[in-house]
This record gives C-alpha cells, structure tokens and sequence, in this order.
C-alpha cells in the first residue's frame, strides 16, 4: 500500500516535472519574452537592460534559470510577477482559488443533477420521441462554443433583457466573495454557472445514457427482473450504481481540470477573477513566474484529480479494488 | 435482449442475391441505413458546398472584397444610397455604426467593423475553420495512429518513453497548451528543420490543435493495439511464422484504422471548437484570414448594436459541430459500436 | 519624452479645449464623503512612484498621493500645465545660469505615517530615482551634478554636490552639470514625489510608499484592486498645488472588461471606468447617458511607424504613397467616429505646444488633412518601383490596433504591395517592435506626452541616439537617423533656455521637415472620452493629471 | 385440474427484424408437475432460454412478439399486470441464469443482494434478512457463509458464485426454479457439486426445477423429465430413462450419438449429424430437421405434430405409428459399417 | 517408441501481474511449473485439465507462441526454446495450432481465401497458380464449398469457421498440430463432425497433435495417450484407455468420476467428491499442489513435492500415494 502511494507520489512529480519543463522551454522559445525590457521598465537604455538581465540571473544558462524559479516557487515561495513587480505568485494564485472553485462548484452541482437526470430520464423513454428530443438537446450542448454561449448569455442577461423582469436581478459581471454578500456571490454567479455546465450536462446526458442503456443489457439487470425488483429499483440500485461509477470517474477528471482552470474560457467570457483568466493574462503578459504557477496548479489538480479518481474508483468499484 | 443479433450472422451460402461484404462495406452500408446520420452528412456537404462558393458569392453576389476594408463606401438599398459605415447622429454623436442585415444580396447578414460583408466573410471564415478542422484531425489521427501503434505494438522501452510523454501532455490541461503554444508560434512562426511556417498561416493552427490532441487519440489506440497484438488472430498469423511487418499491416492496422475513422468526426467537432476557441482570443486564425471564431472574435465588438455578426457565426459552429457529432454517432455505431469515445472537453 | 501606453488603446477625439460635454448644473453643490468607484481592465505593474511610467494610469493617483517640490496646477484646461510650488513653499530661485535651483522646503507637512517631510527626505528622494533605477534616471536626472556617477553604479549614489540640504534655512539647491530649460517639469511628475528616507531602495512593487496627498493607498492587489483612504495627516497647504478631496474612499478594481465596466456604470455599480468604452457601445451611451460623457483633448499622436531601414519603406515614395493613401477619416471611425479624434498628418499632437497645422499628404494640401489622394499615392508607388513587396503589419492585440492594422493592411494591397497582418500580444508589441533583428516593417502605437514640451516627442523618437539596433529599447521604432535634423533639435533645445517662443518655432519647423521625410503615418490625435456615473459631479479634466480625482464628489 | 404446476400452450416468440418477423419459438407447448426436474435440451440457437425468458416475462425488446399461454397454478402469465407479475418473479419462480460472474450486479456484496431479495418479497428488516442470507448461504454449502455474505461476487470462485446465485434464487423458498445453464461455465468437478446441490434443493424444498441445458451428460444426471428443442420448436418430450433409451426422434438419437461415449469401446468415428442447426430466420419448409435427417422421406417437407409413443411424444413422422423400427434398422447398419 | 517429435523438459512460464509503473510492481504468476513431455509422431496427445490448471499456455508455450521462463523445448530434434521470432518463422510450417474460439482467431478484415492463402505465400511454397489449386483441395479435405474462399469470416458458423481454420492450420502441411480447446466453443451435432474431421485428417496427413481440452470424452475419443494437469503441473500421462479407466492419480479419478454420463445404462462408479475450488496460481499449495483437495492426502503431501515416477508402460504419475 504504501509502496503504491510512494509510486503515485513518483509519477504525480513525474507528470509535473515534464509539464513544468515543457512550459519553461515554451517560454524562452517566445520572441520578444525577455522579460528584461519589462522589469527594466519603459524606455530603458540598453545599458540598464544589461544591468537588470544580470541581476536576475537571465545571461545564466537555461537549466540554471529553471532551477532558481522552481527553488523559488516550491521552496522559497517568494517567486514574484516579472510583470506586476513584488506581487508574489504564490498567493496570487491561492486568492484566484476560491473563485474557480465558487464557479466549478456551482456548475458541477448544475451539471451532475440536471445530467443525471436527463440521463436517467432519456434511459426510462428510449426509443421514443422523449429521449430523441433530449439527446438531441444534449448534443446542442456539447456542440456549442462555451465562449459563444457566453458572450450570447452576457448580450441577453446584461443587455436585451436585462431591463425586463426575467433578468433585472443579474448584476453585472465580476466576482464578488461569498463572505462579502451571499447573496450577490449568488446571483453573479448563475449565469456562468449555467453556461459552463451546459456543455457537461449534455455530455452527462450522453455518457450516462449510453452507459445505462449498455447496463440495461446485462445479465444482472436481467437477474434483478427475475427477482421481482421494480424497475425504478433497478434503474436506481443496480443499473445507475454501476453505471455512477464510470460518471463519476469522468467527474473526477473534468472537475479537477476545471479548478486547475480549464474554464478559462468561460472565467475570461465572465470576468471572473479565477485560475484560467489569471493563466490567461499571465500567458498573455509572458509572465512567466506566473505562468510557471499557473501550470504548475492545473497541472497539480489535474494529477490528483487522476489520482483521486484512481481511488474512488477503486473504492466504488470493487473489481478494481482488489484488482490491484 | 440481443436474440435478434444471431440473425445477422447469417452463414454464408444460404443469401444468393447478396455479393460478399467486405467489412468495410457492411459497415458502409449499416452507416447508409442510419437516416440521421445521412441527412447530417448531406448537411455537412451542403455546408461545404456553399463555403467553397464563397469566392462566387462575394464575386457575383455580395460585390464585395470580404478582405478589404470598406470603411467609406456606399451601397443602393431600393435605390436610395446608403453609407456601409454610419456614423451616428443621435445624441452625441458618438460611434458608428456598420450597416445591418439588409435582406438583399449586398451584405445580406450586414457588415462588420470594417465595413465588409459579413456574409462573404462567413463563407470564407467557413472555409477555414472546415480546412483546419479538417486537416488538423488528419493530422492528430495519423500522429496518433503512428504513435499508439508503434508504442502498443514494439512495447518495451519505447512504449514507456511514448506513453509517458503522453501522460505529460495529457495532464497539461488542453486550452493551456493551445494557447501557450499559440502565443509562442504566432509570434514567431514555426520551423521545423528546413521547413518555415510563417505566424500566419493556416498550418499553424492546423498543428497545434493537431498535436495537442493526439494523446487523446492514441492513448485508446495504444491499448487497442496491446489488446490486438494478444488476440488469438494475431497470434494466429505468429504461429503461421508472419513476418511482424505483415502482421502489422494485414491484422494490426485495419483496426487502427477502424478506430481512426471512428474518431474522425468527433475529432473534428473537437477541432472546430478549439480553432474557434483559439481565434477567439485572437490566437488562432490570423487575419486578414478569416474563421468562424475569428468572425465571433470580429462580432464581440459590435454585440451590441449588430449582434447578427457574432451570433451568426456561431450558429454556424453549432450546426457544422452538431452534425459532425450525428455523423460521429453513426460512424461509431456503423463501424464499432463497442467503442467507448468522450466528445467534447472544455 | 513620452510614453507609450500599451495597455488601453483609448477612444478619444479632441472637442475644444478642457471641454466637458456632460453639463455640471450650478446648483450642484459639494459633497463630502462616499467611494469612488473606478475600475480598469487590469493594472499596470508596481505603484512606485519612482519607477511606474504609466503616464496616463498610475499618475493621476500618484498625484493625489504624492507632492513633488512643484507640481502641476490642479486645474482644468490649460492652467494645468503650469507648474506651482508644492511642498516647496514658494517657487524656486533660479541663478542666472541656469545651473543652480533653490526651493524653500514647507514646514510642517506630514507624511501618512505620521513624520514629517524633511530635507532629507528631498535629497533620499532624489539618490532613491537612481538607486531604483527610474527609467529617465539616465536621461532626466543625470543633469544633476554627480548623476551620471549614479547611473554607473546605482547602488552607491550619492549626490552630496547635487542635491545640496541647508538645514539652516530650510533650503534645498540642485546644481545642475548644464542648464535645462524642462527641469522644472521633471520635478513636478510623479518621479519627483517626495518619499521618506528610510523607503526601501528597490522597487517599492505592490506595497504603498508613504502618502503627503490627501489619500494613501491601503491595499494593492494587481489581479484585483486598489484601495485608497483618505491620509489623516493631510492639511491643505496650496489649494492650487494639492486640494482636499471629496470622496472618502476610492476603490479601484482591476480586471473588469470596458464592455463591462460601460454596463456597470450605466447600471449605477461603477463610478467611472479607465478604458475608454468599446466602439460599439458609443451609439447607445451617446443617446442614453449623453450627460455622463466628458470628452478631452489628449496629448497624443496615433501613428504607424515604418521602419525606415528595410524594404519598402527605405523608400521615401513608399512611405510617402502611403501617407497619402491612408483614409485618416476611416481610421477615425475604426476609432468611433468623428467627434473621438482629429485627422492629423504630422507628429506633434493638435494643440500641443508647437503644433501648427501641416497635412501635405491630403487631396488638397494644406493645414489640415480633408482626403485621401490615391492618384498621388499610386504614382509614388510607381516610381518607387517596390510594387508587389511583402510588407507585414505588426500590430498589438488590444484595443482598436488591430483593427487599425487590418485596416493598412488593405490600404497596403490597395497600393500594389503585398501585405499580411501579424497581431501580436500587446503586452511585448511594444518591446517587440523597437527591437531592429525582429525587422517589424511596420508597426502602430499611441505616443503620449511626459509634459507639455515637444522635446518630448520628436527627438526621443527621431533622433539617432534614440537608435539602439538589436535592443529591446530603442524608442525611435523607425530608425529614423537624420544628423541635420539632429543638429537642430540640439538647438532647439538650448533655444528654449533663453528664448521660448523662438525655440517653439524651431520645433515646429522641425516637426514639419520629420514630416516631409514620413517615417510615419500620423493618423490622428486621440482624444479622451470619460463615461462616469450619474452621480459623479463636478468632473475637471487637467492634462497632466486627467481627471483630478480628489476634486470629484458623488451625489 | 391435474398436478402441473405449469402449463404452457403454444408459446411463439417472434421478433421483428428488417427482414420481417423472425420466430424464434414456434408454438411450444409443455407442462411442468410440481417437484419435477424438466430439463430442456437443445443446441444453441435451439430456443431454449428465450423460453425460460417468457415463461418470466423477462424478453423486453420492444420488437418482440408473443404470443400463447402461460398458467402458472391457472394464472395465465402474459394476462398479468406488471405490477403482479413481479410480485411472482422470484418470489414464485425463481431463476438462475448460465454466468454468476455477470448474473450478478459487481457492485453489490451477494448478501446484500440476497438480502435485497428477501426484503422486496418479504418485507423483513435488515437484520432479519441478513441472518436469512447467511443461512441461506451456508445451506448452498459455501464455507464460512459470514464472510461469504460480505464478499463481492468477483470475489468469489465460479462455484462458489453460482452457490450464491442459486441462495438467491431459492430465498423465496419458490414454486418453480428455473435453471439456464447453470453449470456451463463451470468446471466438471465444480459442476458435478452444483448438479449435487440441485437435486438436494428439490428434495428438500420440493421445487419443480426447469434445467435448461445443451448437456445430455447433466440430463441424465438430474431430469426426470426431458425436452428436446430443435429450431424453435420442442421435437421430444418424455421421461429421461424412455427418452435416453429409446429415442423416438432422429435428432435426439444423432444428438446423443455424437456425444463421444466415457465408457466402452471407442468407436472409430463418431456417428454425427451433417450440416448445422438452421437459424430462425431461415428455416426449411415442414420439418426444420429435415435437410439434416438420414431418414426424412417425402412426408417430411410439412411440419410433423408432436406424435405420441408410449409415454413418449416426438415430433417426427417416423414416430406416427408409435413404432422405432427404423432405430434399430440404422443401428444396425452402423455397426455393420 | 520412437523418439519424440517434441520433447518438453522442465518447461515453465510465468506472467507478469501490471505494468512496470502500476500498483504493486511486476509480481508474477507462475502458470507452468518444470512440466516434460513427450510428444510422439503420429499419436494424438490429449491434455485435459480444469480452467486455469496451465494446459492453453503449456500449448502456447511449446509453440513458442509464448517464452517459457526456462527449459528446453525441442523439436523435431531441435532445441527451439532459444530461437528467435524470425529465426522460428521457418520452422512454423511444420508446427501449427487450431484454436478455441473461431470467431477471435480468425481476422475479420480478410477473405477466406486470403487468411488460407497467406501462410503459403509468406512460406513461398508455391505459386500464385498453385496456391489456388491448393485452396481448392484444402476447402475440399475440411469440407467446405469452393466459393466460400471469396467471402469474410463474419458469414460464417461456428463450425465452418472451425474448418476455415483448420484449413489454414494444415495449409502449409505441418507435422505438428496444437488443437487448443478446437470444439469446445462447438455444439454437440457439429463438435462430433470436427472431431471426425481433426481425425480423418491425422490418418491422411500423418499429422501429429497436441489435443488441449476440458471435456474427458471429448478427449478420450481422439487421444491416443493423455496427460492430466493439475494447476500447472502434469500429474498424470499414460495410455488414454489407461488414464480414463484406471485413473492412478486422485485428481484424475476425481476428475473423471465427475463427468456426467449420458448414457443411462451405464452403472456409474461412485464419485470422489473434492472439497473447494482450485487454489489460485499467486499462492500455490506447498508440497502436493492438490493436497488441499485431495480425499487421500496426508501431512506428506504437504511437505514434499511428489515427482513424476512411472508406474509401468510409459505410464508417469505425480502422487505419493497413487491409486492402484
């Protein structure tokens, strides 16, 4: 057991190692990215130019900068922005956390009840005009450009309709902390909310139906009928159990991927201060501290969101269990 | 119940009328039965019949350049002249205002901040986006292929070097990746021994969307090779002494290649979603080149008084990619009904 | 010198001077207390005085932080380029060479932290510019005696002969290597704040330096905002130099897009947004909140820079051919229309000192622009015989640049030539094009003023020492090197010491003779449009610090 | 009203294909006596479980079609509610199926699943059901019932989870037990313990089992009663020792012929039945049997009735006048060969 | 006798559990433990055993189809067990296998025709002309129609595909035939014609087999000796009249005293009843390996492994305590 963890733990560094390398050559590769004319500030001579690169250390070879800005990042925790000077990365990023995850966390509620239940639903009428329509709907979901989706909710909320009843109540965009009003945390929140979890509640839908219908076939739906079961039991207790495993699988994966800023469109689209749009500002400033951060964090959630899920998967599913 | 399914399996001998089928026709055909899915791939060509147009729609129809900037130009509109680019007169004065949709064959969807056809635009911005979701899916299918079969197929060193590799940019979270990339190439270009591609063009994009996906690909390909290279007619053709290259080619590829085409059309979805994703932050499609998400990205700054050119565009997204997902759904069906494939990623 | 802002491409369109569209009424009376809501789409970098260069952005709030021995009037209009005493307690005595400048340091003024502004303070403040490296140390600065030894090794600075401190009557002098007409002006932007003696000698970054203004900055978050309060230790001393503010509290949010931000003002959540509003929704704020609109001439030019070294435009008829090409009124309505900006060919911004009227690349030449000329255009690009190059047009991602750029773009192939468009991230467009070895061909930017002298225009961008080939810094992006040329800025320059008005004309004639040359194509002087909320009275827009935050009150 | 338990008159099962209805079961018809071990043989393809699938109105493709009677203690099945059919399911008739590994749902433990059995029928408490469960088990004689209670059902051997899976199905303590295959998967020494436990369930609880099977080995192991399938359709029926002995229908005799024999001399060649069973959608005209017969003769091209002979019922012209001569007439010529 | 066509000598082969970077490492089961055998020309050899006793991978293994961990297989007078994939290809021709599952062991993609024709044209045996010539004789001797050679495997029946693949095992005309389970997948009426066809083809052919099955009868038909395995090991070989009615080995009486009769007036031997499952390959009994089934076993069998020790005409068995 603990030599699995250990094992986990190698390649979790692994993964990171490679992605944090990949990154960093990414970087130096870009014209223009020697972050001395910034840090040396506007119409600095060359000689200042000189003078800043040496102090901090960019005249060093490549593997040498890597070093200081991973020592810096991971041990000392002091790494600051090239760009905006003396802010510290670190924090950065922690104070971008809670956002990301206000936005995940509400869409995911979203998406898993209203996928679950589409799901379920088209399984129960298949075949017929109900789960046609359904499916159909879910797969305008997934075919929708979520900053499109976005930019069309933010023209109706904000604009076309925003002086009717049915979305006067939206405020306008940007984030507010929970702890500063709940209630505007909410209702800032409900619309990108909706707009990212359209696109996972259509993929639910289909993912799960296409699992259910696939349990439907299998022998031990067959053995439930025999024992006398209602079909809601079986849909319920054995048809969705098994099939919740592999839902919550991908679960796992898309919300670890989502907190490390996968939704940095719909964070940019919204103005929401999260993970991707601090990724996406920082990619578009080449800062690179804090685009080494950034990466570094989705990287770290999608790896443990992969690790997790190894392990309630192997919690949830006994097969796997003792497979290992 | 499955009972039916015997019935399929008919033995050989006993159907006079029907020739032997291969493989690939008996899946050609159960695809030709699937009505959805031809009516979606009618659509699809009907779609790409009119973006090839584009060039005689702009000609012959809208009269205009869809790539020049039309910024004091005129048009008749039932015989009165009507400027392409308004400015505002009401209040003060503030803005201008390109013309709207006028339902006539010269700037039938309006215009753009530019002043130029959106209409045209779209039909060449659709063009693109087909060009690149095309071929940057032939070539994330082929690296992929290549990829997954040699790393399930020699096994070994190479196997655990390429699927780590994989695992490094399967965990690199997608658009990060697009976008890092993006911003690096678009700057720069992209050379590749001898070869340069230039920051703006279509191969860029084409490349990135084509490379960051291939884990995605070949991670399921791998495994089916592993599972292929242990099947019973695998070693079959082993015990009848096949040279590897012919058990490669004759036992292993086809069904590389069943897989391959099973992924195509949710590939492409994937990528026309990407590209427009990418354009959108203006790192995808470099003007004056045109796509769809650079017509969103062009639209974003007139939502509000011409909301027609970002919505349009859209729409167009949503109808290609829908389709492209009915086709995938009875590709899949058609040609291996066992396979398990997620669509879509954020 | 002069400053590129390459955060926020501005809609702006000069009107009359200091004119304010939105009518303050009479009867508005002042009003005490309440936040001032402002919000941008994102910040710029450290708040150190010392070395943030953000002209249009950050200074307006360094001068309601800090004072400089002089500053400018706090006033609208033209009063606000003049120059009064701040925390010099009258104006300076100036020897008759021009060398020495003596101030009188005004007792009793406290920073936020409770100390008061010594004489110390004022010579720290002054090896401190040197010390944190201030971008014009080395070319603003170093006019103090012992400050070209500080620009070699900063970290020892000291100007012991320059800044001299006579605790005995409370004087500081400056002596000067050579007389220099701007001096004064060098002291009164925010690179002249004085800060305490014991601020750190690096960059300040995110954390506020000391306050002697009616405000104090008590939290910087760059992803997020700032947030000022009123400094308790403030006491008005010069109405015309600091006046007391109104608002209590300003809160400045960063990261609110301008569509945004138009949206939240107009729904009462914002106060006033930096970025000017998006193009598109000028039409529906000109008829709906017209009286929420101030619009301000801008010390700016909006230019495409050609890059006078490299094919085509190494050939002055291509440069030219393209002056004449391009439709200036098109690029004004890419920018929103005609009441946003004023059509102008030559470099120094409409109304700026030395700006006379000069457009000879116009269907009728003359003082203004009033038309393209493609006949002209077509036969200088005959003659060149460059038809059919490759030109690609480099511009930022932001802002109305890459619509500019599409715009060239077409105007280049409409002349023969065969032009792409490349967009690059803002945030390195700038670095990016001064740079000779990424031979940008050509490029557009918005060039702003530092303070109203043409000096800080035309020789930091045409003279050859603004030349670095191969550097990153390098502020003459066309390669623009013309020794006679230089030759009369240089006496422009010293004219200005002795005769003013005579050193104004030499501008102007130089102004126009860059202009004949065409290392750019001017398109037009920005101006500023402010949309503020309805509750946002008594709006004064000086030039030097925009609007004058302290002097605004909410309803 | 006689003592069978279960009475099924022309049972059809046809599905609609895109080549038209498909029969899979063509008018079976057999009885079933309370306590009996039927045992139904047949190749695959022969009709066999889609039988024991309508008997418990388990065939849900909406494409099929059925059609005939089914009377269960005189309750026609196909006449009930869903509601009250499922009250009889496992309760009543009880069934297990060839594969424990995927008859049972992964992600349950078999004793919740036992459990979860008793408490839908007899609505006992959780405690109640559990100590039920663990009896149960450790009556299939699973070692050490406790923990096999709590074992996941991959976590048990094929035996074992088929012991399991027949705990289930009896917990009900039902009328009929139907069994599909239930040793197929299994190994023979595992199976011979299984068939062991069959006839000591009937004994003891005196369940009619239905034992559905491809394996004339099990057959005569355990059945009292036999039915051959063929094609869809039941071409014999009779009591094991008459029906194995003297075989009244060429297939049934072909069949047990080319069972290589465990005991005895081995022959040279195994006598077989050329050709392979038609599939449901193409089947000859008349007898289905017919193309593959040594003996079909002109009759056969209309479809034979069941015939009686003896106490035996076969479906084959030759067995009309209750006579087997031409048994033994090609008997002999086999051995003379 | 002659000598053997194949000799096995302490053959074993082990399988690795997981990847290098899974959970818990390369552990290994070990499936063959140090089995001999002799194969003769000529004979038929039937290998039964329950599922999971080792007798599929014995067969693999002998045709270094897999490689065996160590030991020496020789064939035809050639040590085989060092060779190489390419050095075996030639000798493939001679040594061939049929396998269990028609429907998986013959590749969809190709025609009938093609999956025959291949082996002779990679052996380079004949001509294009002959080879057609040939696979018309081929499909004659398994009893297949000529123009069945145009068509894909799909078309087929379980007991056609059997001949299809039989046809291609004896295409090339081999000495050797390993018929892993090659009528287990098949119905009675139809596995009684394969297995007179596997033995019409050996009186025509000379043809050698290694014939791998579960069912006793099925095997003691077409064997001329059998073998017995026993997780892993061979614990019986003799005669199959030998075997199947004077079983020495428990396991085999067991075995064989299982086996349901279906002939009614056969008065059966009383059964010997085994207790438990097959214990699992990752945690193999000491000693005896059916010690903890067998009825007779005693604190010896635990203790020591019993060796294979003949007990009279070419007869080996693997007990202490062998049955009379």
């Amino acid at each position: 057991m603990l030599l699995a963890v250990v094992r986990r733990a190698f390649d979790m560094v692994f993964v990171m190692f490679g992605i944090s390398v990949i990154a960093f050559l990414i970087f130096f590769a870009t014209p223009g990215s020697d972050p001395s004319a910034r840090i040396a500030g506007r119409n600095a001579t060359p000689e200042m130019l000189a003078q800043v690169r040496a102090s901090f250390g960019f005249d060093r070879p490549l593997y040498v900068q890597y070093g200081r800005l991973m020592q810096r990042l991971f041990i000392a925790r002091d790494l600051t922005s090239f760009v905006n000077r003396g802010q510290k990365v670190v924090p950065a990023v922690l104070q971008a956390t809670p956002v990301t995850l206000s936005l995940v966390f509400g869409a995911a509620v979203i998406w898993l009840t209203a996928g679950i239940g589409l799901g379920i639903v088209a399984t129960i009428f298949r075949g017929t005009v109900i789960d046609k329509g359904l499916m159909l709907l879910a797969l305008c979901g997934v075919s929708m450009p979520v900053f499109w989706f976005g930019s069309v909710m933010n023209l109706i909320t904000q604009s076309r309709f925003h002086d009717t009843w049915l979305f006067s109540w939206v405020p306008g965009l940007g984030y507010t902390s929970f702890f500063e009003s709940p209630s505007l945390w909410f209702k800032t929140l409900v619309v990108p909310w909706f707009t990212l979890s359209v696109l996972f509640i259509g993929l639910y839908a289909r993912v799960l139906r296409a699992s259910l219908s696939e349990n439907y076939q299998e022998d031990y739906v067959r053995t439930a009928r025999a024992k006398g079961l209602s079909e809601s039991r079986i849909m319920l207790r054995h048809a969705l159990r098994t099939s919740l495993i592999t839902l919550l699988s991908m679960f796992g994966l898309d919300f670890g991927a989502l907190v490390g800023g996968g939704a940095i469109l719909t964070e940019v689209v919204f103005n929401l201060p999260g993970i991707g749009r601090l990724t996406y500002q920082a990619l578009q400033n080449l800062d690179l501290p804090f685009i080494m951060a950034t990466v570094m964090y989705s990287t770290f959630f999608v790896v443990l969101a992969n690790a997790l899920v190894d392990v309630a998967h192997a919690w949830l599913d006994p097969r796997v269990r003792d497979a290992r | 119940m499955t009972i039916v399914s015997n019935t399929s399996a008919a033995p050989a001998g006993k159907d006079k009328r029907n020739k032997p089928k291969g493989p690939w026709r008996t899946a050609l055909s159960r695809l030709l039965r699937d009505k959805l899915a031809v009516a979606s791939f009618l659509f699809l060509a009907s779609i790409i019949l009119s973006t090839a147009s584009a060039t005689y729609y702009a000609d012959h129809i809208s009269q205009t350049d869809p790539f020049q900037s039309n910024l004091d130009g005129h048009i008749e509109i039932s015989g009165e002249p009507a400027e392409i680019m308004a400015a505002d007169s009401e209040g003060l004065g503030l803005g201008v205002t390109p013309i709207g949709p006028t339902w006539t064959g010269q700037y039938l969807l309006g215009a753009d901040a530019q002043g130029r056809d959106v209409a045209a635009r779209l039909l060449y911005g659709g063009q693109n986006s087909l060009i690149v979701a095309f071929s940057s899916t032939a070539l994330c299918l082929l690296l992929a292929g290549v990829v997954g079969t040699v790393s399930g197929f020699l096994g070994g060193i190479v196997d655990t070097i390429l699927s780590r590799l994989l695992d490094i940019i399967w965990a690199f979270p997608i658009y990060l990746l697009a976008i890092s990339l993006s911003i690096v190439l678009i700057s720069k270009g992209l050379q590749i021994g001898p070869f340069h591609i230039p920051s703006n063009s279509l191969l860029l994009p084409i490349t990135i969307i084509g490379v960051v996906y291939v884990p995605y690909v070949a991670r399921p390909i791998r495994g089916q090779v592993l599972t292929l290279a242990k099947s019973d007619f695998v070693l079959a053709s082993v015990c009848l002494g096949m040279p590897t290259a012919r058990i490669l080619v004759r036992d292993i590829l086809p069904n590389v290649v069943t897989t391959l085409i099973v992924f195509a059309p949710i590939m492409m979805s994937l990528s026309i979603l990407t590209e427009s994703s990418l354009s959108f932050l203006s790192i995808g499609v470099q003007p004056p080149a045109a796509s769809w998400g650079t017509i969103i990205q062009d639209g974003q700054g007139l939502l509000y008084t011409r909301p027609l050119v970002a919505i349009a565009p859209g729409l167009a997204i949503i109808i290609t990619v829908l389709c492209l997902n009915f086709l995938g759904d009875g590709v899949k069906e058609a040609f291996d009904p066992k396979a398990k494939l997620r669509v879509g990623k954020d | 010198m002069l400053h590129h802002n390459i955060f926020r491409a501005t809609a702006m369109a000069l009107l009359l001077t200091s004119a304010t569209v939105g009518i303050a009424r009479a009867e508005d009376k002042p009003k005490i207390g309440g936040t001032l809501r402002l919000a941008a789409a994102s910040a710029a970098g450290t708040i150190d005085p010392h070395i943030s260069y953000e002209t249009g952005f950050y200074w307006p709030i360094f001068y309601v932080l800090n004072d400089g021995l002089v500053t400018f009037r706090k006033a609208a209009g033209q009063p606000s380029n003049d120059i009064v005493p701040d925390l010099a307690s009258e104006m300076p005595k100036i020897s008759s060479d021009g060398k020495t400048y003596t101030f009188k340091l005004r007792k009793g003024v406290k920073f936020s932290n409770g100390q008061e502004v010594t004489l110390r303070d004022v010579v720290a403040t002054f090896e401190r510019l040197f010390k944190v490296g201030n971008p014009n140390s080395n070319l603003w600065y170093n006019v103090i005696k012992g400050g070209d030894k500080c620009v070699e090794s900063p970290a020892t600075c000291s100007l012991a002969e320059g800044v001299v401190a006579n605790e005995a009557d409370g004087t500081v002098t400056f002596n000067l290597t050579q007389p220099d007409a701007e001096f004064l002006y060098k002291l009164a932007v925010p690179f002249g704040s004085i800060l305490p003696a014991d601020t750190q000698a690096s960059d300040l970054g995110t954390t506020p330096s000391a306050a002697t203004g009616p405000y104090m900055i008590t939290s910087y978050d760059p992803q997020r905002g700032m947030e000022l309060k009123r400094n308790p230790e403030f006491k008005v001393w010069n109405e015309d130099a600091q006046p007391d503010g109104y608002v209590d509290e300003i809160k400045y949010s960063f990261g609110v897009q301008p569509a945004d931000a138009v949206t939240a003002i107009q729904n009462d959540q914002l106060d006033w947004m930096w970025d000017s509003p998006p193009a598109d929704r000028l039409k529906e704020i000109s008829t709906k909140s017209a009286g929420q609109i101030h619009i301000n001439p801008s010390f700016a030019t909006y230019a495409a820079e050609m890059n006078t070294n490299i094919a085509p435009f190494n050939n002055k008829d291509v440069r030219q051919a393209l002056n004449f090409a391009v439709n200036r009124r098109a690029a004004i309505n890419i920018f929103g229309g005609p009441r946003l900006a004023e059509a102008n060919c030559q470099i120094l911004p409409v109304d700026f000192p030395g700006h006379k009227g000069y457009c000879p690349y116009s269907k009728n030449p003359g003082e203004k622009w009033a038309g393209p000329d493609m006949e002209k255009a077509r036969a200088l690009m005959e003659r060149s015989g460059q038809t059919g190059q490759k030109v690609t047009v480099t511009v930022g991602d932001a802002g109305f640049d890459s619509r500019i750029g599409t715009y060239l773009v077409s105007v280049l192939n409409d002349l023969g030539l065969h032009a792409t468009l490349k967009v690059i991230s803002s945030n390195i467009q700038w670095t990016y094009a001064q740079n000779s070895k990424n031979n940008v061909q050509i490029t557009v930017n918005t060039l702003w003023q530092d303070y109203p002298a043409p000096s800080t225009f035309l020789p930091v961008l045409f003279s050859c020492g603004a030349f670095h080939p191969g550097s990153d810094a390098s502020p003459n992006i066309s390669g623009y090197c013309n020794k006679s040329i230089d030759a009369k800025m240089e006496q422009a320059m010293k004219a200005a010491l002795t005769d003013p008005a005579a050193s104004i004309e030499k501008w102007s004639a130089i102004d126009h003779e860059i202009t004949d040359d065409a290392p750019w194509v001017s398109l037009y002087s920005p101006n500023l449009l402010y949309f503020v909320s309805k509750r946002l009275k008594n709006f004064t827009y000086s030039h030097q610090a925009r609007m004058i935050f302290s002097k605004v009150w909410l309803d | 009203m006689s003592d069978n338990i279960l009475e099924i008159r022309d049972l059809t099962v046809a599905f609609r294909t895109e080549q038209g209805p498909v029969e899979i079961l063509q008018g079976v018809s057999f009885d079933v006596k309370a306590g009996e071990i039927v045992s139904v043989v047949g190749e695959s393809g022969s009709g066999k479980s889609v039988t024991s699938l309508a008997i418990m109105r388990l065939i849900t493709d909406p494409n099929a079609m059925i059609s005939g009677t089914i009377r269960y203690k005189g309750r026609n099945l196909p006449g009930l509610s869903a509601r009250e059919m499922r009250k009889l399911r496992g309760r009543e008739i009880a069934m297990i199926f060839q594969d424990p590994m995927t008859a049972l749902t992964p992600v349950h433990t078999i004793g919740w699943q036992i459990a979860e059995q008793l408490r839908i029928h007899f609505g006992v408490g959780a405690k109640a059901a559990r100590t039920r469960s663990v009896e149960l088990l450790g009556k299939m004689g699973i070692p050490d019932p406790e923990r096999a209670y709590g074992c996941f059902p991959h976590q048990l051997s094929g035996g074992m989870r088929q012991r399991a899976m027949i705990a289930m199905a009896i917990s009900c303590d039902p009328a009929i037990l139907i069994a599909d295959e239930p040793t197929t998967a299994l190994d023979v020494t595992v199976q011979a313990q299984i068939l062991d436990l069959l006839q000591d369930l009937r004994r003891e609880y005196g369940s009619s089992i239905i034992l559905i099977t491809h394996d004339m080995g099990v057959v005569s192991t355990i059945a009292d009663r036999v039915l051959v399938m063929y094609s869809g359709r039941i071409i014999e029926n009779g009591a094991k020792s008459d029906l194995l002995d003297k075989p009244q229908h060429p297939y049934t005799l072909g069949l047990m012929r080319s069972i290589p024999p465990m005991t005895g001399e081995r022959p040279h060649r195994l006598p077989s039945i050329s050709g392979s069973p038609p599939l449901p959608g193409n089947r000859p005209e008349g007898c289905s049997f017919r193309p593959r017969c040594e003996f079909s003769f002109s009759k056969c091209n209309a479809a034979p009735p069941l015939f009686r002979c003896n106490e035996q019922f076969a479906a084959c012209f030759l067995a009309e006048n209750g006579s087997h001569q031409w048994q033994r007439n090609s008997a002999q010529e086999r051995t003379g060969e | 006798m002659s000598t053997p066509l194949l000799r096995a000598t302490d053959v074993s082969k082990s399988f690795p559990i997981g990847g290098y970077f899974q959970k818990g490492g390369r552990r290994k089961v070990r499936i063959l433990n140090d089995v001999s055998l002799d194969v003769y020309e000529g004979e038929t050899l039937g290998l039964v055993g329950e599922s999971g006793s080792g007798k599929s991978t014995l067969g693999r293994t002998l045709l270094r189809l897999y490689d065996a961990d160590s030991g020496k297989i020789e064939f035809d007078n050639l040590d085989i067990s060092a060779k190489n994939r390419r050095e075996l290809r030639p000798l493939r021709s001679k040594m061939q296998m049929i396998f269990q599952d028609p429907y998986s062991s013959l590749n969809p993609r190709r025609r009938i025709g093609d999956l025959i024709a291949d082996p002779i044209r990679i052996h380079g045996q004949a001509s294009e002309r002959d080879i057609q010539v040939r696979l018309r004789e081929l499909m004659d001797m398994v009893g297949l129609s000529h123009s069945f050679l145009t068509r894909y495997p799909h078309e087929f029946s379980g007991g056609q595909r059997q001949r299809i693949g039989i046809a291609r095992a004896i295409a090339l005309k081999p000495k050797f035939i390993v018929a892993d389970e090659a009528v287990s997948a098949l119905d009675v009426s139809v596995q009684a014609q394969v297995i007179n066809l596997l033995m019409d083809l050996q009186d025509e052919l000379g043809l050698t087999y290694l014939f791998i099955a579960h069912d006793l009868s099925v095997v003691r038909q077409i064997s001329t000796r059998t073998a017995v395995m026993y997780l892993g090991g061979i614990v019986e070989i003799g005669t199959t009249d030998d075997v199947m009615h004077k079983p020495a080995h428990p396991y085999t009486a067991a075995l064989i005293s299982s086996v349901p009769s279906h002939d009614s007036t056969v008065s059966k031997s009383p059964r010997i009843k085994l207790q438990g499952d097959l214990p699992s390959p990752l945690t193999p009994p000491s000693g005896c390996r059916f010690h903890t089934r067998c009825p007779f076993a005693t604190a010896k069998c635990a203790a020591e492994v019993p060796l294979p020790r003949d007990v009279g005409s070419g007869r080996m068995v693997a007990c202490h305590f062998p049955i009379n």
